[in-house]
Formats: C-alpha cells, structure tokens, sequence
C-alpha cells in the first residue's frame, strides 16, 4: 500500500487524460462511490457505425485513486467496439493501475469502470462482487 | 427405559460439555447442571467466545471501509462470517444474507418491507396454528396496517401441520405463507419440501422460520425452494444480538429497506435518499461487528461436528427421553410420536402440577428446562393447556441429563403427591 | 506547537492504552498504532471484552424468566445492565430506557412507532442540516409515508447551528425536532438546554442523537429537558450490537410497538395481540444479552474514569491538535475554533489531495483517521466539499498521536508535492 | 427455593380458599400472567357502604404459587375497605406466602394481586416493580 502513490499513478491524477466532458455526444453517464461520496460523469462519441467508440472523456472531483484509473482507462477506448467495452474485465482495470489495490480503495479503482459500464449498457451497474475482483485478480 | 451404553454412530456429550465453560460452573445444588433449554437459546463453546474476544481485542474497527488496516480487517472478516452463514445454509451467494438481531427481526423486516409494498387490502396471508410469535404476530400487524386478511393452518391431534387444510386454504390464493421448520412448542419437524411445492403451485410464497431447525439438523434453503428463511445466531452456539435473514436475490432487491441511516445509502441529500445494494441496504448503521465473527465460529464448530451427527444425537436423545418419560405414570406429550418428525424437543405434561411448579422443582435438582407458553400461545390454546414443560438436547446433552429429568420428575410427584 | 509535557488534570493516554489490548498489536508498519478514529467506533477495554466472554461463560441462558438459576441470573443481569445506562444518562427510570441494536435503530423505532401514529399529512418535523444520516433519512422516510414535511436548520460557515434560523423554523409549529449533541462531521457541541427551551415553547418534542456525547462527555437527559436521546454502545468503550432508545415514560406508554413478537406480548391469540408493559414492549425477540453485560462494564470503566475528566482530555487534545494542525500550511478546518464548543473530533482537508488518499498515506504511517463523508452528505454538501479526513480522540490518545498525526500530513504533502 | 413447596403452600393449592365465582357481585376483574399464560379471575361482593368487602371468590388455573398466594391474600379481604386494599403493599402479599420467591416466580405470587387490584381500581393494574418488591421485601 505505501508505494500506492507511484510517480505513474501521481502523474495520471495530476494531468489526467480524457478529462472534461463530449459535447454532442452519443452516450453519456455519472454515478458515485457510495463510500466517499465522489461522482464522476462519462461522455462517449461513438463511430459513425455507433458500434465504436471514437472518443471519450471523464469529469469530476475524487481521489487519486479513481482519477488515474479513469485516466488510464480511457487510454484503451477508443477503437473498441461496446461490445468489448461490455466484455471488459474489472480485473484488468485494477491491474492496469500497476499498485496493489486493496478492499478499502477498490470502488476507488473502479469508479471510472462503473461509470463506463452505466453509460455502454444505459443503466445504473452493480459493482463488480469485491471477491470476485481481488480473489482472482492479478494484483493484492 | 434408558439404555446404559451409547449407540453407535451417536456422539459423546461429556466430551462436548468440555467445550463448553458453563459446565464448569457447580449449580447452587453443588451438582452438575443438566442443561436442557438449548431450543430457548444455546450454550456457548469456549471457541466462539474466545472469537469474540479475539474480534475485541485484535480486529475491532468500525467496517465498512475505514481506509486503514483495522477497519479493512475488520470488514474483511464481517464479510467472511456472511460467506460462511451463506454456504452453511446452502444460499446461492452471500449477497442475500442479511444480518439482524435476530429471527424475530427477520420477520419483522421482511414483514414491513415485502409486506407494506405488496399487500393490499383483501389479500390472504397464510400462517400456521404452530407458530411462534415471531413469526405470527408482525403478520397480524401488516394485515391490520394493510387490510389484508390472515387465516392459520390447522394442526392435528398427533401435532403435525394439517395438510389437507393447508391445501384447502392454498387454494384461496395466498400472497405468501409463513411456516416453520421445527416448533420449538411441540417440536415437529415440518415436511417443507412439500409445503414449499403445495405453496409455489398455488402462487404463494414461502417465509421458512428456521430458528429451531438450522441449529440442529442440515439445512439448504435452496433445496427447500423457500423464498425467505430466518434464524437466530444465539441458538446456534452463536453470541446473542446476531440472527440473518436470507432472500431471494430478485425479492431482495425489489424491496424497499425496512431501517434507514449509515452504510445502507449510496447517496443522501436534504430531498431524499438512495439506497445501496442488498444485502447492505437492509443494514443501517454500525452491526453487530464481533458477534459475526462469533457466530462464524459458531458455525465451523457445528460444521466440524456435521450437522448430521447432531441431528443423530438429539435423534437418539429424543428417542431415549420418550421411552423413559413413556414408562413413567402420569404424563403426557404434545408433538408427533415418531423421530423422524420429531426434532429434539419434547413438551410435555406431568398430571396434577402445573409445569411452572415443575420446572421449579426441577431446578432444585439441578435440571433447566423451560415451562410457560414457549411464545406459542395459540399451540397451547389448540390443547387447552395453560403451559407445558419443555426439555430440549444439544451436542452437550447425554443419556445421564435423561436419568435426571426422568428423577427430578419423580421427585415433583411425590412432592405433589399425585404419583 | 505540541507541548510536550501534559497538562495538570489532563489523563496519561498510555496507561489507557495498556488496558487496551488492540494496542498490543503491532501495524503491519511495525510501529505502534495510533489510532484516532474513536468518533466512528472506539476500541474495546479488557474489562469489556472480559465482561463478554464471562457473561456467555458463566451466566449464559436466555432472559425474561426461565424457571431456573442460570436464567434468572442472566436476566437479573441484562436488566442490571439497563439500570446502569439509566443511571449513566440520568434516565428518571430505568423502564424509559429500551435496548435496540444501535442509534440507528432506536431514531427508527421513534420514527415508525411514534411518528406514524402522531404525524399525519401537512405536518412540520424539523431536523438540522448537521445531522448524521441515521437522524436524516428515517424521517425523510417518515415524511414521504405521512405525508408530513421535513425542514433542516441551517449551519454557519463556521459550523454552529444557525439559533435565528431555527427560532425562524420553530415559529411554524414543528411537531418533532431531531437533532444531535455533537456532530460527527463538525465536532460542534450544540448547547442543548437551550435549543429544548425553544422548541417546548414551539410546542415541539426534541429527539437528541447523544451517539457522540455520551461517550465523551457528561449527559443528563433529564437535566437537558429532551424528550427521547439514542446512543450506541460501540462508541462508548461497549460491544457492537447493543444501543439504546431513552424516552420519556408517558411518550412510550403511548407509542405502539415498532417490531413484534415473542417476549413484547402479554397474550397472543390468532385474533390479535395485548402488548407487554415499557420497556419490553419495543424489544422482540431474544436480545443482545452478552453485550448488555458488557455495555454495562464498559460505564464502570467510563465512571471509574469520570465523564468530566474525559472531556477535559479530550479537549486538552483538541485544543493541542488545532494549535498544530494550524501551524501547518495547507490544512483548512471543519467547525468551531472554541474548544468550549468542539468535541474531540477534528474534521480537516489537505489542499490538493483528496481525503481518501490523505487517510491511505495515514495509514501507511500506521495512524488510523476516518475519510468521507461520515454519513453526514449534507454537511459536505453545505461546504461544498466531496469529503473530509477526520481526526477523533479518546482517553487512549495522548500529544504523542498528534505529533504522529502531523509528521503523517507533512510525508502525505511532500507525497503529492503540496507543500 | 427447595422448600417453596411447604405443605402450607400445596394445602391451599389442592383445596384454595374463597374458590370459584359469586354471582351477582359488585366488582369483577381478570388478568394473565404474561410469562406463563395463566389466568385468574376475581369478583367481589361489597357491603351495604359500598367501601367495604362482604365476600370475595377467585378463578382460574394456575401454578401452586399463584393459587396459593390468591388463596391466602383473599383469606384477608373480608372487612377491607376498598381503600385499604388499595393500599396493600404487595410485598406483604409475597411475605404472607411464608417461602422465599426469587424473580422467576414473582409474578405468580402477584398475579392474584394484580387481579384484585384491577377489581378495586376499574383498570388494568401494572405489575409492580420487581426490584421494590423484592430488595425491600422481607423475603428474597
Ligand atoms: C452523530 C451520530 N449519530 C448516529 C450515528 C449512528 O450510530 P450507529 O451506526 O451506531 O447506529 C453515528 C455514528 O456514526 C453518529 O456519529
Ligand atoms: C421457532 C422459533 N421462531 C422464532 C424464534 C425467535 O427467535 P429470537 O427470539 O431469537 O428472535 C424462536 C425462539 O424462541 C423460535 O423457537
């Protein structure tokens, strides 16, 4: 926990990519991490086949934590179908981040994924079962 | 007739007694005590109360995510004692275990919750004439809030759940029947299998109280096909002030919460509230934290013994203490007579003195066992008796706990003269 | 500037911690625990824990009248447990006081049980802008079933209860005011008396969440002239699982009961239900009985201590923490400046770091903080912040968690190159 | 405990005194015993004033300490005014049993003067408090 904050995940927090918010846009949504009270919001552009993501940005205010993953995250999107955006693993969203991520910042690291997966499948998503993410995830 | 030597197969009390410290402590009388009121709440192994300690003394923090290592263990192990309560009763995921107080406030929640939501005014609530007051009054109650209409299934001379009625009344179209398990009253064993496919056929959905069965005999709600089953911590060798309710998963998550406050929102505002994910949204504010971690004990001391070996026990208990009471002149038993149907409870009647006399007399001898209504009123109605005496068996009862309830008996008669 | 020696009157914070065993544990850091989130759950003496585990070890049966010596002994101590929170909280009766299993729990019975009976459509119930959530959203819930109307009482930028605003709300015939002693997310101490005399001359009843006064401070409810006060035992040095209701004896004879069931009845007919006499009325089922035992240590150790002394330290630490959390550039504060009117509670931020990662960068130092928003989002709302880290004492702590409180900012600072 | 069952208290269980019902009668009341389910009933018939007791029968099935106690508290009655049985403390009701009665049975012993009380007042009476009776109560 205590290299949490490497300079990676600091630079990511500090300037993070994709930040601010689409507009027109085909796909939009917010949600919040019930245990800080942070909400973010998500605006995509699909391709014209509207299958594709052809850009992406998040905004909002949290921690470091869910900034970096939001902004690494999105990194990845673009040129993937919703499909695949649907099919993404939590897990990888977590190990992506490159730090140990434990029980206590895990809706942190996943806040951006939560919000992705409320805009792809137009509906508030559950999170993902914590067991499920740190039992067979890469990283502890 | 008690016989001398233990069957095979059946367990050892003396050994589990020494698990238990309140064994150590002499009764006034300078004897052992003969504990036999388990079905009222359960004696405690030296395992679980040192868990709780342990939970005290080493892994004690607020849960819910306090963002340091205390309060990540702390909810680490609150989450693992619901995984553990989730496979003990064969739930498909933890997620539909919530935890209470107790059985009583199980019912309570579901009763408020699914009840004030989906009952309205002419609808039929099934209960049955055998009920504990957990499980019958808070219906009451939603059918006076409510409007709707509650019927009761009737119970047989013999003691068993009358089938024939329970068909007639399913056919009335019930939203949902509450039943249970095991009577704690006349300690019947209620064929829920069957009950659970009679009630689905007929639309109804199924409450199982399963305070007196889970701790003393293998039970899995999803085998069952039950929609809602409740149970007490304490009665299952577990602390006091824990019990759980589990759910349907779809039931749960359409219900609104019953309690409000901390931990069970994902976001609140001077307008209003939203609520968070089951099983959470049932628990508003901070739970029992080391209870869950004592009952967690509690149940892998029960798994390691395994379910069935207690229920053999108890079985073979049952079967020893209806013989020998059987064998003695003047008294009479309520509940069915064969042990298939029967779990280890036996409430009965000593002609001639009322049982509060005898549980006092037994007392003096150094045999706790329970005398009043058993919170089963209208079982006593049905008989017509003000009261029984009630003796029940755990893992730490023995063929000597049946010598001395069959002597201390003796004793109240002679005393009473009436044999 | 932390002043390194205590201050005469002020408590040794180590010789506490030796009656802790949770300090006995090393943080995975290797150092010493300091741990200041107190306000969120304290942490549990060994007379508490011992207490515990003797009451299931040795005096262990279920309560309310068992005809025999354990049970008798056993409910003669669970109801000596509510004689002493009675005494504790100057409760002129013991019968006013009602066990749940939290402060959650008791502001929902108040809330089902009172206030569905008592506020109808158009109604007034006031609550403050301060609240935690479980004295904000039960009567959200409550307004929304009623058709009653819920105002809040402002708070002023530096965190006291806005008195003209309230006067302003009391003029509109309020029929409840909810509101707290001390605020969990501000640490303001609201002068109570005063705030009661108001609102019984505005014809309103005045529900007090104590959850964060009786831990830390001297409480007289009948001296404060409120009508109904909640706590919880966790906080206060007691188990989890076991909280309190306290209301004034005419207000509870009058209210129906909230859950039922066995032990709140006197006499259960399939027809209906007669209702057991106050307290036991508004507790069903089986209660935390081991946990009564242990609240009831856990206010002989806090009397051992004296109430006054306890705030005295508690004060003397916040007055030593503001002092150096002051000094620090970066650090803006949360609530009022005075001690006279400040808990021991310190609610801060760190410019340009959130207060998740400011509690994580504190625990990797091995100090415990809490981050969030406390169950108190309007309050976050109202500064318009997304969170809050916050620092909360107990006799247990002493300048040496300061000076480590301060070296923990300064590492998370140079962390994000803040400072 | 173990000589609560003095033949003093099973001699008024087996033949209770003033047993049954009167008919017509000036007061009637009955009440339970919420921990056992027992029942009791009780009527009075006053003198000509109208303030004093002429007769009075109880009813019901119930423990030996319960009919006992009902047994020998109605023994007393004749000749009260409905002010002094008002007054009657309960712990000389317990005391009068002759035998130590410890919280468990206590309200068998008093359910009898619950009843009686119900009968003079009109109304529900409450149980009185444990503690008073027996702290203060010449017996434990
Ligand atoms: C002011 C206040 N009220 C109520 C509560 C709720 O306490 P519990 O979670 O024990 O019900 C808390 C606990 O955080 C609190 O700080
Ligand atoms: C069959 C049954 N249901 C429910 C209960 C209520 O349990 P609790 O008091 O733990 O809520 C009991 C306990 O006596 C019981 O025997």
């Amino acid at each position: 926990m205590d290299n949490l904050y490497r300079d990676f995940i600091l630079e990511h927090y500090r300037a993070p990519h994709n930040h601010g918010a689409l507009d027109p846009h085909d796909l939009a949504f917010a949600d919040s991490n019930p245990t800080c009270g942070d909400e973010m919001s998500m605006t995509l552009v699909l391709d014209a086949s509207k299958q594709r993501v052809a850009d992406v940005a998040f905004d909002g205010r949290g921690c470091a934590i869910s900034q970096a993953s939001a902004s690494i995250m999105t990194d990845e999107l673009r040129g993937m179908t919703l499909d695949e955006v649907r099919d993404m693993d939590p897990r990888d969203v977590v190990a992506n981040l490159g730090v140990p991520i434990g029980a206590a910042r895990l809706k942190c690291a996943l806040l951006g994924y939560k919000v992705l997966q409320g805009a792809v499948t137009g509906a508030i998503s559950h999170w993902p079962d914590e067991a499920d993410v740190l039992q067979k995830g890469p990283v502890s | 007739m008690v016989t001398a030597h233990v069957q095979p197969g059946v367990l050892d009390g003396a050994a589990f007694r020494a698990d238990f410290p309140v064994f150590d402590r002499p009764h006034r009388t300078g004897r052992p005590l003969s504990f036999l009121d388990s079905a009222a709440s359960s004696q405690k192994p030296r395992v679980v109360i040192d868990a709780v300690a342990d939970a005290y003394a080493h892994h004690y923090a607020n849960v819910h995510r306090g963002i340091y290592e205390l309060s990540e263990d702390a909810t680490h192990r609150f989450e693992a004692a619901r995984d553990a309560l989730a496979r003990f009763i064969g739930a498909p995921s933890a997620r539909e275990v919530v935890f209470v107080r107790n059985a009583t406030e199980a019912i309570n929640l579901v009763a408020y919750s699914w009840g004030r939501t989906n009952l309205h005014a002419g609808d039929l609530i099934l209960a049955t004439e055998m009920e504990h007051h957990a499980n019958l009054v808070p219906w009451q109650q939603l059918a006076a809030a409510t409007g709707a209409r509650i019927e009761y299934v009737a119970i047989t001379d013999d003691g068993h759940l009358d089938l024939d009625d329970l068909r007639a009344r399913l056919a009335r179209g019930p939203r949902l029947l509450a039943v249970t398990h095991v009577s704690n009253a006349l300690g019947t064993i209620n064929p829920i299998v069957e009950i659970t496919r009679m009630a689905h056929e007929a639309g109804a959905l199924v409450l199982l109280d399963a305070a007196q069965s889970v701790p003393h005999m293998p039970v899995d709600v999803a085998a069952l096909d039950v929609d809602f089953a409740v149970l007490s911590g304490h009665k299952m060798f577990g602390p006091s002030g824990i019990g759980a309710l589990w759910g349907r998963r779809d039931l749960l998550d359409a219900m609104p919460p019953f309690m409000t406050g901390g931990s069970m929102i994902t976001r609140v505002t001077l307008d209003g509230a939203d609520w968070n994910e089951v099983p959470w949204k049932f628990e508003a504010g901070t739970p029992a934290i080391a209870e869950a971690a004592g009952l967690a004990a509690a149940i892998d001391y029960l798994e390691g013994i395994g379910m069935a070996k207690v229920r053999a026990h108890e079985r073979f208990l049952f079967d020893q203490a209806w013989a020998a009471l059987s064998d003695m002149p003047g008294i009479r038993f309520l509940g069915p007579d064969d042990s298939d149907e029967h779990a280890g409870v036996i409430s009965f009647m000593v002609d001639g003195v009322h049982p509060h006399d005898v549980a006092t007399i037994l007392d003096g001898e150094g045999v706790a066992v329970r005398a009043g209504h058993h919170c089963a009123q209208p079982v006593m109605l049905r008989y017509d008796l003000p009261a029984t005496t009630r003796a029940s068996f755990s893992v730490y009862n023995d063929l000597d706990d049946i010598v001395r309830l069959t002597d201390a008996i003796r004793v109240t008669q002679r005393t009473f003269g009436t044999a």
